[in-house]
């Protein structure tokens, strides 16, 4: 438990509260940005170097960039004229404190059985590589195939149709 | 080929580059303040006052007839008439401007000024480096500022100002002609010579169409309009 | 507190937010950004019991973080061309407002 | 000698560590490697802006700066005081944190790219060993903080610049990646350090630079082309197309934050020349064998300088593309040639020795190059345009 890891989290956290919390759509995209970037800085924390970097590419780079063309595309950054929150708004933080509650219960009550301090895993991208092509090429291949028919699909539903003039 | 038009392209600015080193052709900037571009003669930008001689005040031409003040479509010109009078080119007693300004920052160089006078005391000059530090004072030149020498006018446009100088010769020489005729024949016109010489009511109207019969594009019921004050 | 138990505290934090953010948010794009945090928390439990789990060098829970990073991109999308199409036929991206069946 | 003089950051940062103890050593060494990324590449970029001014002047019949110190090289002084000096003005209407953090984090986001690059033999702030990838992430992040820029000045200049930004870098990204993931086929690496150590061999004396092969030739270019979109420069600027945009996604800054957006264009321009020159123009190793005495970090910048001055040299000759020409461009040119490229390399990998492989590879592009470009040219894509009117 390095001092660290404790910015990193209070990094994550504040910027997915901000996220869910702010009024402004556009300062929500960005703030769950920093929380992906918080994450990605908690993977390297792991030893996860690839998966942290991918994070970033990914999330910053490709998710993060959509939400905010979604955004603006919807209008989403004028100010909403029945608040920002749903009418069952109470009745959704009460389930998510109630999940919350019984993660960190779980998590705490388990924390002894955990394993202590580990030492580094020393894993090169190349391991990486070669797992993906011997050991999970089958889960490899379907998530090319998921991704292709993702984009395809994207592609068709955000398109216009013909005639639409709008 | 695709691609092929970048590639003369780039050979064509590497020419430009490599070329600005020795050839003059390729690299045709002057340096500025130190080197200047000679003007083409028939440039303009703004008008200045001509004088003659050595004296500005004494010798300018303007005879604060705000001919020029009416027709100036931006309206920049502002003319006071003098309360006494000096003799002009001729030495005929003429009125002239106790004050007169130009706002160089309203003109906007149409030279209309230049066509109309009829006494050739306005034209356009070629100054370019006007710019200074007071937005509003700055740019309102005054009658000292606007005065330049007939020398200068020379300097400028040398044709043109031949060609008003010859104008102007003529207009004189036909002046004194006239003097000579009439001192050569005193008994009948004793009395209005010296009316002439005295009343500006009468001195007027005979230098106007002196002027308007060698200036054919400046109408000449102009000079009897300036007498009646507007 | 172990490192592990930290970091699975901190996902089950992000978790709940991002739980809370999908269902108390009026509009469709930050209830997809709640999921997008829901599915990072868990990735980040992904990896942290690969770190400390009893063996790393399999590479179980990192290959899970990076398939379910891929999933997630496209899911997101996907999800942001549907918000972005309904918002087309809606003129309106406010999930209280789209009860109907029909377009 | 030579080696030292190769040698001569690394082994100064090395003495000046030895003198402090453990910890604070290290930390000094690290923040010294730091402090040497963040003095000479702000150093480049003044030197940089005169260059090209220069040289543009030169291209274009003129002179360019010549007024400041001899020949104009105190121009960038002068015009560091300016913008230093001149008020920071912030919209009333703006975002003003999102205004304020937007410069703040396109610098921060391009001076990390620096850290993975291999400036000279071990002159490297950290070998990661996936330094690709992570500059790869952090090149991404930088569409974020543009994005910012454009929206929080609320202007409609800014934010069209931004988004015509964040559409062509998103663009362009793909060729840059698939371009440089050809190199990390072959070198079996995302290593910056090990893809300079696979270069670092010499056959007669001459270079194994990625680049005198078929597919690195193909893969250079295209990464060129992906890297100066990726970077905002002429002819890809649309996004700060000064013609019908002002000045793009920083129309609204002034002063000093103006200043943080420019600098972050040119430090954008240096990393992707270095990751250029590092991926396919052997890094750090000398052009010939003979030349090794030279310092490798000599090569390192001489040839980042070069490839600036190509850069600079095509913005000098080329007009500004139009929006649905660098989209067009780039979907249906680059990236299907950087996935065949992907193909060759792979062929290269597996043919093994020889003649073959070099006609096989060399013919298979050139055959594509030629086919899609004669099509393109025919549908007067790409070619020489007609005017309805002006004819």
């Amino acid at each position: 438990m390095t001092i660290v890891f404790w910015i990193l989290a209070a990094l994550t956290v504040a910027g997915g509260l901000a996220a869910v919390t702010l009024r402004n759509t556009v300062h929500c995209a960005l703030a769950v940005t920093a929380a992906f970037a918080g994450l990605a800085l908690l993977f390297l924390q792991l030893d996860a170097q690839f998966a942290g970097f991918a994070q970033i590419l990914v999330y910053i780079g490709a998710v993060a960039i959509l939400v905010v063309f979604a955004i603006l595309l919807t209008r989403g950054s004028e100010t909403a004229e029945h608040g920002v929150f749903s009418r069952t708004w109470l009745a959704g933080l009460v389930i998510a404190a109630a999940v919350f509650a019984v993660l960190g219960w779980a998590v705490l009550r388990s924390a002894d059985t955990l394993s202590p301090e580990a030492a580094a895993p020393a894993v090169a991208v190349k391991d990486i590589g070669n797992a993906l092509v011997t050991r999970y090429v089958l889960p490899l291949e379907i998530v090319a195939l998921l991704l292709t028919a993702a984009m395809v699909g994207a592609v068709i539903v955000a398109m216009h149709e013909k005639g639409d003039t709008k | 080929m695709l691609g092929e038009g970048i590639l003369k392209g780039l050979a064509e600015t590497a020419k430009n580059f490599a070329g600005s080193f020795v050839d003059k052709e390729r690299l045709t900037t002057v340096e500025y303040p130190e080197q200047k571009l000679e003007l083409p003669e028939a440039s303009r930008n703004f008008p200045f006052l001509v004088y003659d001689g050595p004296e500005w005040q004494a010798g300018l031409r303007c005879v604060a007839c705000q001919i020029c003040e009416k027709e100036c479509p931006p309206k920049c010109i502002y003319i006071e008439k003098s309360k006494d009078k000096k003799p002009d080119f001729v030495g005929k007693l003429q009125i002239y401007p106790a004050k007169f300004d130009i706002d160089i920052s309203v003109c906007m160089s149409c030279q209309i000024c230049v066509e109309v006078c009829p006494f050739d005391a306005i034209k356009m000059d070629k100054e370019y480096e006007l710019s200074t530090d007071d937005r509003f004072g700055g740019l309102l030149l005054d009658r000292q500022q606007l005065a330049k020498s007939n020398e200068y006018y020379h300097k400028i446009h040398p044709t043109e100002a031949s060609e008003v100088d010859g104008r102007l010769a003529e207009e004189k020489a036909k002046a004194e002609a006239k003097a000579k005729a009439a001192a050569a024949a005193p008994p009948k016109p004793a009395a209005p010579a010296p009316a002439a010489a005295a009343t500006p009511a009468s001195a007027a109207p005979k230098a106007a169409p002196a002027a308007g019969s060698t200036k054919t594009e400046v109408p000449p019921p102009a000079p009897p309009k300036e007498g009646e004050a507007r | 507190m172990t490192p592990l138990a930290g970091y699975l505290l901190v996902a089950a934090l992000v978790f709940a937010i991002g739980l809370a953010g999908a269902l108390t948010r009026r509009n469709a794009i930050l209830v997809l950004i709640g999921i997008e945090l829901m599915l990072n928390a868990a990735n980040l439990n992904l990896i942290a019991f690969w770190r400390y789990g009893a063996h790393p060098e399999a590479l179980t829970g990192m290959m899970f973080a990076v398939f379910s990073i891929a999933v997630a991109a496209a899911e997101a999308a996907v999800g942001l061309g549907l918000v972005i199409s309904i918002y087309r036929h809606l003129r309106t991206a406010d999930l209280d407002k789209m009860n109907r069946m029909k377009g | 000698m030579i080696n030292t003089l190769d040698q001569i950051f690394v082994l100064l940062k090395h003495w000046i560590v030895g003198l402090l103890p453990g910890s604070l050593g290290a930390f000094v060494g690290i923040l010294l490697s730091v402090a040497a990324i963040v003095a000479v590449f702000p150093g480049l970029f003044a030197l940089t802006t005169v260059l090209e001014r220069k040289g543009l002047g030169r291209m274009q019949n003129r002179i360019g700066p010549n007024r400041t110190g001899p020949y104009g090289i105190l121009q960038p002084v002068a015009d560091g005081i300016k913008s230093l000096t001149k008020e920071d003005i912030v919209p009333v209407s703006a975002d003003a944190a999102v205004h304020f953090l937007a410069p703040l984090v396109l610098v921060v986001v391009v001076f990390m790219g620096f850290s993975v690059l291999p400036m000279g033999r071990n002159m490297q702030l950290v070998d990661m060993d996936a330094g690709l990838l992570f500059f790869f992430a952090i090149g991404a992040s930088t569409e974020l903080s543009i994005f910012m820029a454009g929206w929080s000045s609320r202007n409609k200049y800014s934010l069209l610049g931004a988004m015509r930004a964040v559409a062509q870098m998103i663009s362009y990204e793909v060729p840059l990646l698939m371009s440089s993931v050809a190199v990390v086929m072959i070198t079996g690496s995302l290593s910056l350090v090990k893809i300079v150590e696979a270069q670092n061999q010499y056959t007669w004396g001459l270079p194994h630079w990625y680049i005198f092969t078929p597919w690195g030739c193909a893969a250079f270019v295209m990464f060129a082309i992906a890297a100066t979109a990726e970077t905002n420069r002429s002819p890809f600027d649309l996004p700060e197309g000064e013609s019908e945009l002002v000045a793009g996604y920083f129309t609204e800054y002034s002063g000093f934050k103006f200043a943080l957006f420019f600098l972050g264009e040119y430090l954008g321009m240096f990393s992707m020349s270095g990751l250029g020159t590092t991926l396919f123009l052997g890094g750090w190793s000398a052009p010939l064998a003979v030349l090794n005495s030279v310092p490798s970090w000599i090569w390192f910048f001489s040839k980042v300088m070069l490839s600036i001055c190509v850069l600079i040299w095509l913005r000098g000759t080329l007009p500004r593309l139009r929006q649905d020409q660098l989209m067009n461009f780039a979907w249906k040119f680059v990236l299907p040639m950087t996935l065949l490229n992907l193909f060759v390399a792979a062929l290269w990998r597996f043919m093994g020795d020889g003649l073959l492989r070099w006609i096989v590879c060399s013919a298979i592009l050139l055959g594509a190059y030629v086919v899609v470009g004669r099509t393109e040219m025919r549908r007067k894509q790409y070619g020489p345009r007609s005017y309805r009117y002006a004819e």
